[in-house]
């Protein structure tokens, strides 16, 4: 799944709805859920959290949560919040995809 | 610069309006010789003061306002934020402990790291002045 | 939407805050439903409004401050710029004929074309309000 | 030559310094002056008018002023003002040097 924008404390409820959105829709067979976070060039703390919340929900299901693409501003955030670590993060989807 | 060389931004506290702060701001931050880098961190921290207005201060309250007054100059900015909510308890502001992953707790911490001063001021009758001040660096 | 649903920006009277109204501007333009074009077309009404007080009210005084109020809500923004300089001569205030191709003149016609309603008040003892309003087309 | 960025009565002066400078540089057999503007995503009437000047000081000169590449604000402004027929605009370099 791709998001799209700044998600900040105004636009991230709806990205918690579309990842709510991408768990129901997933195959019985799927060993990851990967969300592509090339076009987002802003996130707060909501934000953060909104995936922080995606992670614990994949970690319940067995379910690798992989983000891709980051911009360079998220990177920095991510950074700044001590998260490069914590989140599995892959340069392209075909990275993401390959050793599932 | 002289006292004039202030901006001054009053919006509605809803969340909305987060993204007309950061729009405002940054060319600010940038003028005033901060790195993209740099101005992305302080415009980062300022949304979450503002973010903590709009969920603490006025309790998920849209119809109250925020101002915010930024000055700049070479090489530092001090950005004041207002409220007129409930005043901040500052016994209750912490940044969590980031080795625990978990929603919250996030922006103070933010807020901390990337400013070189922040200050809660609520000698006021009402509200909270929250000043902010980074040095280039 | 409420009459708190208003934002205000006051900026120093210098050209290089214009870009601080255009990014403030553009995203309240656009959460009120206009189009990027139209969006566009606003701001630039809005820039050349900013750069007249500027030019004639303050006579190129970089020392003083500009007031934007910008009211929105679903298919309507009112951007009403004050300045505290000297009073608007209605009578001088004249788009030039485009015909005649020749730098100038090309402000007010932006605004003619762009707004509804360009309102100059100068009831008050110092300086202009200009109200600039358009419903979406 | 190129312009880049937004050019308001913040920056029009810069621009006309350039453009100024652009004139002292040119060959003695020019026949046409080249600005890209596909870096320019605002231009307010003082970007017009530094313009306007310009293609006054090529008419001078006996020299064409074309303009190459406006992004598609930059062409709305340009509409606004009445200006698509004033000067001569191409898509591309190429087209713009094509026939000189
Ligand atoms: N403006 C404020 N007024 C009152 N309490 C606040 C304010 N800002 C922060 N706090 C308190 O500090 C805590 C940490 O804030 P923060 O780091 O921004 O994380 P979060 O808001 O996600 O919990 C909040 O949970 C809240 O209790
Ligand atoms: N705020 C103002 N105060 C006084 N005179 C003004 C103001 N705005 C515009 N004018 C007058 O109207 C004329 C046309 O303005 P405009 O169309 O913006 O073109 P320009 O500023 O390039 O001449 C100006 O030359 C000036 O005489």
């Amino acid at each position: 799944m791709k998001i799209r924008g700044d998600v900040d404390m105004s636009t991230s409820p709806d990205v918690r709805g579309k990842i709510a959105e991408a768990f129901r829709q997933i195959d019985a067979g799927s060993k990851a859920v990967l969300i592509d976070l090339s076009q987002v060039r802003y996130m707060d703390s909501s934000g953060i959290a909104t995936l922080v919340e995606a992670m614990q929900n994949c970690m319940k299901r067995s379910l690798r949560l992989r983000l891709v693409d980051l911009s360079p501003p998220v990177r920095d955030i991510f950074e700044l919040a001590r998260l490069s670590s914590v989140f599995e993060i892959y340069a392209s989807l075909a990275e993401a995809e390959a050793g599932l | 610069m002289t006292a004039t060389a202030a901006v001054t931004l009053t919006v509605p506290s809803h969340p909305k309006y987060l993204y007309v702060i950061r729009s405002a701001l940054y060319p600010l931050v940038i003028d005033a010789g901060f790195s993209k880098k740099e101005a992305g961190k302080i415009i980062l921290a300022v949304d979450e003061a503002c973010s903590n207005v709009i969920k603490y201060a006025y309790e998920g309250d849209h119809s109250q306002i925020i101002t915010l007054k930024a000055t700049t100059e070479d090489g530092r900015c001090t950005i004041v934020i207002e409220d007129f909510g409930k005043q901040v308890d500052a016994s209750r502001i912490a940044p969590r402990d980031l080795a625990d992953v978990r929603p919250g707790g996030l922006g103070t911490h933010f807020m901390g790291t990337v400013f070189d001063r922040v200050e809660y001021d609520t000698s006021r009758e009402r509200g909270t002045l929250l000043t902010l001040e980074k040095r280039k660096g």
